[in-house]
């Protein structure tokens, strides 16, 4: 890994989590002390099933390095079934993205339950390391929208 | 001079123990069949390496006790296995010292003929560096 | 031909429709074009060549609002269109007429003059009922031959089969045309580097005008108000400014369509940049193929498509990564 | 435009300690809509609530955004303060500047950088926010308990007294659950059955209880207020109207093999069976996988000592479909498997045993009379050792992580009352910690030290060793005296962990309740909401949502049917008004979205539309406010993007999404 | 069926016929032990040190050269079986060990892990099977009361070996079996004999392998096995003559009727 390579690099991370299970699991997280980097951004959303493909695209258009997105385990959803759905629809939308040479580990998904702040706090860790060290987000971006 | 901080710390990394998870229980204790010959016992290796006491460790005639038979790493509930920390222990003080617990002069008067490679192969490799 | 034409003049004289969907000759040989006929002396335009690749379904929207039946001709692939059109309620059954017209495979012109057949005043052999395997292309350079089967299109190559999906009587016979694989162009794509990827969708996608060809041909793409032109997405464009939005636009156009794509090709057909744009489907199917079973969109009644359907063991995201 | 105003919450140091207050609060007013910005101590206090009050009043404004905790924590509160000062309650957002921010953080800059950003992100919401109003549902005023033990039969009879209906439904054949396998309780040593059996009775016996034994949750609908259960009553064989329970077709049932459950498989049962004496209700079911009748056709003796006539072979699974406002879970435990611990030897010896089963040994009504033996030759033992934390505590897959709570005081009680017994019984308990928090409890263990001399032993055992001649030999540490030690023992009594019923996960998984990684349930907030679950509606008793003894479980068991009550004797219930919605201009009618909706929200109709001067009749998806949970799976099914979600539009995510990569 | 084949330093040199007996019984059970060509020892014990590389590289080369010709890789010996399992587990496992390693090792492609390592007993239970060994078996051991001795290494870490129940295994109890004796359980089958400690500390071997000869006699055992020549050596030379140890493989070449076959060549 060529963690040295980025220095000083700042990734720009969005995380949507479900309101159920992985926001709780943030908050969990939180209220354990169980740290992990100011570079994340969590976006809140009813259900997994909430997050639109354009929402993650959109990220990367404005300049985001990383999205990643949480919900509850599969089984284990609040509304039943969503989360079955979106992980369909991740899993196309990354292996496309994949497909474009958009650089592997971009995109995550992870189910978070609203008992794992440990988990949230590792996942976010591991994330933001895989992040820092693919570096800025150039072959998604649109470059109308860099500060 | 390493300070004993950095040995401890060297045991952990080479260990990938986390003493800290111990909860002292006494199970690696309970299970370890050389636990009369040793001077510290399995459950005190932890804490003298919480409490970064290298000194003590290295000098002592546990590391040389330890029969790598892996009771305590397969009975500890707390993910601690003491027996990987005595061999860690053990590892530091062949590296630092150069100090070999059994050198080939003293081969030919502990073996027999029916004394199996195996027998001196991992003799050697626990004893020395 | 004659056929098709007698017949649908019977059925338009019987009453039993009350226009006939078809293609009728262009002003070049090459580029007949989707028609309506209501009249019988209508039908001296009347034309169903190998030319005749346009996929009729999705006339049928806009047709199953008039008044009366509308006899539609489609080609073995276009009736998955049509069906799945109908497991979405945007077409009539009732409405249609289908004749399930024979197909020997479409021709590209492109592909005509991509061998350097310039100049092209006339070409025979493509009629439908013609054995031979060859064009006879006349050029004002004189005339030129090449072999049907290297003038086809690309979906031709990887033909669905010769049965119609839907219809209400068939006329003419359909011919194998199916002589490689469908998924090998992804295959070679998703083996190359993250580098090269990038590149070779850079390079194709640069080419986009946004024109939008693509999406209003497309079967599948048949809704009123794309979210393209819609403000409830803050995503309304009419121009690619820059390389991201032309990815986001084949991205998204590709993925709306998953699951319902019956592969028919029409976007990469149409496309005036000749962009190989069915590679985004085609990608989309062959995950669906490899991750939730084989499906054909089109193919059933059925109405929970791969992406509105689920299993508890589905994979999980990260196998794109694992995959590598 | 919105007139927005920003409040910036202190809490105290919990968020003022990390995050520049001063500095978010100022960055508010560069933001676009924000007229008013202002920071407090503790926002949600009442002086808090009254700055809010004022501000909303003076400024005009239209919307708020709170920088605080988490909106699961006080949003509400927010929202309600909002609406008192005439404002609508979904005008207001929340920046979660605490949980997600200055407690995790450290470096006060970089916390307040992104607590602008998460200001930023809700503002940008805010200003996209519609005013909602919320529907009303109904409430069916009758509650479902799960689970017939002490649990659920303390939160039924607490709800029946209150006046609701109430079903239990239990799996095994009789309620009574755990605690009636239980000989003596702690920490007063009274009998266990002489209080569960009375309770038992009152159960059954309440006009506003309905118990089926036998059965099972088959599958759970609908929402808080209005779930719709369907039960599997399993074929009993036998007629509940009918047996008068007077139990000669058990003595007469020639198959009786089979180990008996209530006792732990010590001991074994006829295949027509009660689990127990004082079984409620008192009618056998036939076990039809032990019953020769089932297997082979030929027996029916059963049948033929009947004198009521009550039994019936032919009986089928019956599916009964019920409504409910309010479902409690009450499926209690077990303990967990040992095989994984061999090295105690619980496989290899007899006289090895779990503490439950001595409860079985220990109890008049058990294998052995209620005579202390040993299993293996039926010798009275000598030497009794305890072992204590057999699959609790441990970090490894081998056991579960945590501490089960009742085993310190289950394992004094055990050695007091063979001390008190039989006094020539020497008892010795390795322990790692003796933990006995609650009343009277410490006092307890002190009793069996020092006033029955029960050996306590600071050290976790290694190996128990069984010997040739039977005794064990039990390798232990005394970590106190540094010693290893060999005791010689006859009966070996393993404090296993408990774990919850496995069947929970598949319960939870209908309720949409949340479920640990332990497999309890999740309660909605571990201080404030301990026995309510996440999912509205689902109540939690008992030792589901975490290890407990009798009395908190009969504490918690009379707080979840509070809370129940508190649900059924409310008429009507406010929706949640972030639902979804389709705009008839742009769909489709493809009914793709109704395919993925779990609720059947949303149903189709042809209606006219006039679309730019066009009129014409389309099919159109129509969603059902009342059924509609707000999940979103039709919003991005939709692929034009017709169907939105109230209070969670397109546009106000990607306005966040575009607030946070500005 | 071929399997390559580590035989291991003990059973190549002072044990030789012990590796005899387990090769003609292959044959006679219908699997081949190809032996890999230009073995190194796998070092005895496996080096706990995480940061241990060159330690393992001996494994690595026996694990890659299987891999190569698309093998599963049999050890007879337990230690052999163990060091190899567990730097297998590391390879497949342990980016930084699997990173170092291959770079020391400049192969044609990394090796990741992809052997499967079986010990021959495995083979036994889990290919041949022990039913059908029984059907083989021409001269059953009948009447002999067998204690199984397993020591340390075959069965522990549990979790990585993944062998058998670490604290209540029945392998080889179900190979007596099958070779027609009578297996013997005692609780000190799985304790340890001493293992390399007996070179210097002669007297605390004694004392482990007397509790457990104690222990397989007191339970009425006659004779014991083992599948580690260390364990073999120590329970003989501590034990007089009063319980005989043997290795399983002989038992299984006289069940098998080769014994004789062997003693001749």
């Amino acid at each position: 890994m060529s963690i040295e390579k980025n220095e000083g690099f700042r990734p720009k991370i969005v995380a949507f989590c479900c309101n159920w299970c992985s926001y709780a699991g943030a908050d969990l997280a939180g209220s354990s002390r169980m740290t992990y980097s100011a570079d994340v951004k969590i976006i809140r959303v009813p259900c997994s099933c909430r997050v639109n493909p354009m929402f993650i695209l959109r990220a990367f258009e404005r300049g985001a390095d990383g999205v990643i997105m949480c919900g509850c385990h599969p089984g284990d959803c609040h509304y039943t079934s969503g989360n079955f759905y979106a992980r369909r629809r991740m899993t196309l939308l990354f292996s496309m993205l994949d497909y474009i040479g958009v650089e592997n580990g971009r995109t995550r998904v992870e189910w978070v339950s609203a008992a794992e702040g440990a988990k949230f706090s590792q996942t976010m860790h591991e994330f933001v390391d895989k992040i820092t060290s693919l570096g800025k987000n150039v072959r998604l971006e649109d470059l109308r929208c860099r500060n | 001079m390493k300070t004993e901080k950095n040995r401890a710390e060297m045991i952990r990394e080479i260990s990938g123990v986390n003493p800290l998870k111990c909860m002292k229980c006494g199970k690696c204790s309970a299970s370890c069949p050389s636990y009369n010959e040793m001077d510290i016992k399995p459950h005190q290796f932890v804490s003298y390496v919480i409490n970064e006491d290298i000194e003590a460790l290295a000098n002592s005639t546990s590391l040389w006790k330890c029969l790598s038979c892996f009771a305590c790493v397969e009975r500890c509930p707390r993910d601690v296995k003491p027996g990987k920390l005595i061999d860690a222990a053990r590892q530091i003080v062949v590296r630092e010292r150069g100090q070999d617990y059994l050198t080939p002069d003293e081969i030919p008067e502990l073996i027999d003929p029916e004394t199996p490679q195996q027998l001196l192969v991992s003799a050697f490799r626990r004893y020395r560096r | 031909m004659q056929e098709l034409i007698n017949r649908a003049k019977e059925l338009l004289a019987d009453g039993t429709v009350a226009r006939v969907l078809g293609w009728k000759a262009g002003d070049l040989p090459y580029n007949p074009e989707p028609a309506y006929f209501e009249k019988e002396e209508d039908f001296a335009d009347f034309v169903y060549n190998g030319f005749c690749g346009a996929n009729l379904s999705k006339y049928m929207i806009e047709a199953s609002k008039l008044e009366g039946k509308t006899l539609v001709c489609l080609k073995p692939c276009d009736t998955y269109s049509f069906q799945e059109l109908m497991k979405e309620h945007r077409v009539d059954r009732d409405k249609a007429y289908i004749i399930g017209v024979g197909c020997k495979g479409k021709l590209d012109i492109e592909k005509i003059k991509a061998m350097g057949i310039k100049g092209i005043q006339g070409i025979s052999g493509a009629e439908i009922e013609d054995a031979a395997e060859t064009l006879t292309i006349q050029t004002i350079y004189g005339e030129k031959t090449c072999a049907y089967k290297d003038a086809m299109l690309e979906r031709c190559h990887v033909c669905k089969g010769k049965d119609h999906m839907v219809f209400d009587e068939t006329i003419g016979e359909s011919k194998e045309t199916k002589d490689a694989d469908r998924f090998e162009e992804v295959e070679k794509i998703e083996a190359m580097s993250p580098e090269e990827k990038f590149a070779f969708f850079q390079k194709e996608l640069s080419k986009c005008i946004r024109c939008n060809a693509c999406r209003n041909v497309c079967p599948a793409c048949s809704c009123r108000k794309c979210v393209f032109d819609s403000n409830k997405f803050d995503s309304a464009q009419k121009a690619n400014v820059d390389s991201f939005e032309e990815k986001m636009f084949h991205i998204i156009r590709a993925f709306h369509v998953a699951g319902r794509c019956t592969d028919c090709g029409e976007c990469s057909r149409v496309c005036p940049q000749g962009i190989p744009l069915h590679l985004f489907n085609r990608k989309f199917i062959k995950d669906i193929d490899e991750l939730y079973g084989e499906y054909q969109a089109g193919a059933d009644m059925e109405p929970r498509t791969p992406l509105t359907d689920y299993r508890f063991e589905d994979a999980e995201p990260g196998i794109v990564a694992e995959r590598g | 435009m919105q007139r927005i105003g920003v409040f910036v919450c202190h809490c105290g140091t919990n968020i003022a300690a990390t995050v520049d207050v001063k500095k978010v609060t100022e960055m508010a007013l560069h933001e676009p809509g924000v007229v008013h910005a202002e920071d407090y101590q503790y926002m949600c206090s009442e002086a808090g609530q009254e700055l809010i009050h004022k501000a909303i009043k003076e400024k005009h404004l239209t919307g708020l955004v709170v920088c605080s905790c988490s909106p699961r924590m006080h949003e509400t509160t927010f929202r309600n303060a909002a609406e008192k000062a005439g404002l609508n309650p979904y005008m207001v957002e929340i920046a979660n500047i605490r949980e997600h921010c200055s407690w995790i953080h450290k470096d006060i800059e970089e916390a307040t950088e992104k607590a602008v950003i998460l200001m930023r992100a809700a503002i940008a919401k805010v200003n996209l926010d519609a005013p909602l109003k919320p529907g009303e549902s109904k409430v069916t005023k009758r509650a479902l308990v799960i689970g017939g033990g002490i649990a659920g039969i303390q939160t039924a009879l607490d709800i029946a007294e209150a006046g609701y209906p109430v079903d239990i439904v239990e799996k095994t054949p009789s309620i009574g659950g755990r605690m009636s396998q239980l000989d003596k309780t702690f920490p007063t040593l009274d009998c266990s059955s002489c209080i569960l059996t009375p309770k038992m009775g009152e159960v059954n016996a309440h006009p506003n209880v309905n118990i089926y034994t036998y059965s099972e949750v088959e599958s759970v609908a609908g929402f808080v207020g209005d779930f719709t259960v369907e039960i599997r009553k399993k074929a009993r064989s036998v007629d509940m109207d009918k047996c008068t329970g007077c139990g000669v077709c058990q003595e007469k049932c020639p198959s009786k093999k089979t180990p008996s459950e209530f006792n732990r498989g010590l001991d074994t049962r006829s295949a027509i069976y009660t689990p127990f004496a004082q079984a409620v209700p008192n009618v056998p079911v036939i076990d039809r996988d032990a019953c020769i009748k089932f297997k082979t056709g030929k027996c029916g003796v059963c049948s033929k000592v009947c004198q009521a006539g009550a039994i019936d072979y032919d009986q089928v699974d019956e599916i009964i479909t019920e409504k409910y406002g309010a479902i409690v879970v009450a499926t209690g435990f077990d303990m967990i498997k040992l095989d994984k611990y061999d090295e105690y030897a619980y496989s290899q010896s007899k006289d090895v045993i779990t503490s439950l089963e001595l409860e079985r040994i220990m109890n008049a009504a058990g294998p052995t009379g209620g005579h202390l033996e040993r299993l293996s030759d039926g010798k009275a033992p000598k030497e009794m050792v305890f072992i204590q934390c057999v699959g609790s505590r441990c970090a490894d897959e081998r056991g579960k992580s945590y501490c089960s709570k009742v085993c310190c005081m289950y394992t004094a009680k055990h050695a007091m009352l063979i001390r008190d017994k039989y006094p020539d019984v020497n008892v010795t308990v390795f322990y790692i910690d003796v933990r006995t928090p609650g009343k009277n409890f410490d006092e307890f263990y002190r009793r069996a030290v020092e006033e029955y001399g029960v050996n306590y032993i600071k050290g976790q055992v290694g190996k128990v060793i069984p010997q040739p001649d039977g005794k064990l030999l039990v390798q232990g540490a005394d970590l106190l005296d540094n010693k290893q030690i060999l005791k010689e023992a006859d009966m070996v009594v393993l404090a296993a962990a408990i774990e919850p019923n496995p069947d929970v996960r598949k319960i939870a998984t209908m309720l949409t309740a949340s479920i640990d990684t332990n497999n309890f349930l999740t309660e909605a907030h571990a201080k404030l909401r301990p026995v309510e679950s996440p999912t509205a509606g689902i109540f939690l008793s008992g030792v589901c949502q975490g290890p407990k003894d009798i009395p908190e479980t009969v504490s918690q068991a009379g707080a979840a049917a509070v809370k129940a009550i508190g649900l059924l004797a409310k008429d009507k219930l406010l929706t949640n008004p972030c639902t979804a919605h389709s705009d008839e201009l742009m769909c489709n009618g493809c009914s793709q979205c109704a395919n993925v909706c779990p609720y059947g929200a949303i149903s189709y109709e042809d209606k006219e539309v006039n679309d730019h001067g066009v009129r014409e009749v389309r099919r159109l998806a129509v969603v059902n406010d009342a059924l509609c949970q707000g999940c979103g799976a039709c919003t991005v099914t939709c692929p034009s993007g017709a169907m939105d979600l109230q209070g969670f539009s397109n546009r106000q995510i990607l306005a966040e999404v575009d607030a946070i990569c500005r | 069926m071929k399997y390559s084949y580590f035989p291991g330093c003990t059973l190549k040199n002072k044990a030789q016929d012990l590796d005899h007996y387990a090769r003609i019984s292959a044959e006679a059970l219908g699997f081949e032990l190809e032996e890999i060509s230009e073995w190194q020892c796998c070092g005895g014990v496996y080096p706990l040190g995480t940061d241990e590389i060159a330690t393992k590289l001996a494994s690595v080369r026996a694990l890659n050269d299987a891999k190569e010709k698309g093998q599963e890789l049999v050890t007879l010996c337990s230690a052999c079986h163990h060091v190899i399992k567990r730097v297998n587990d590391d390879m497949k496992n342990v980016d930084d060990i699997r990173t170092r390693a291959n770079n020391y090792m400049e192969l044609d492609a990394p090796y990741e892990g992809e052997t499967n390592v079986l010990h021959y007993l495995e083979v036994l239970r889990d290919v041949v099977g022990f039913d059908e060994l029984k059907k083989k078996v021409t001269n059953p051991l009948t009447g002999k009361k067998i204690g199984a001795y397993y020591g340390c290494l075959l069965l522990r870490p549990g979790k990585l070996m993944s062998f058998d129940d670490p604290e209540n295994p029945k392998i080889i109890e179900d190979f007596i079996r099958a070779i027609g004796a009578e297996p013997v359980i005692y609780p000190y089958r799985n304790e340890c004999c001493g293992g390399y400690i007996s070179l210097k500390e002669e007297d605390l071997s004694k004392e482990m392998c007397r509790k457990i000869e104690e222990s397989a006699s007191g339970f009425g055992a006659d004779m014991l096995i083992t599948a580690c020549p260390l364990c073999m050596y120590n329970l003989n030379k501590n034990n007089g003559d009063n319980l005989p140890v043997y290795y399983f493989t002989e038992l299984l070449a006289e069940a098998l009727g080769l014994k004789e076959e062997v003693k001749e060549q």
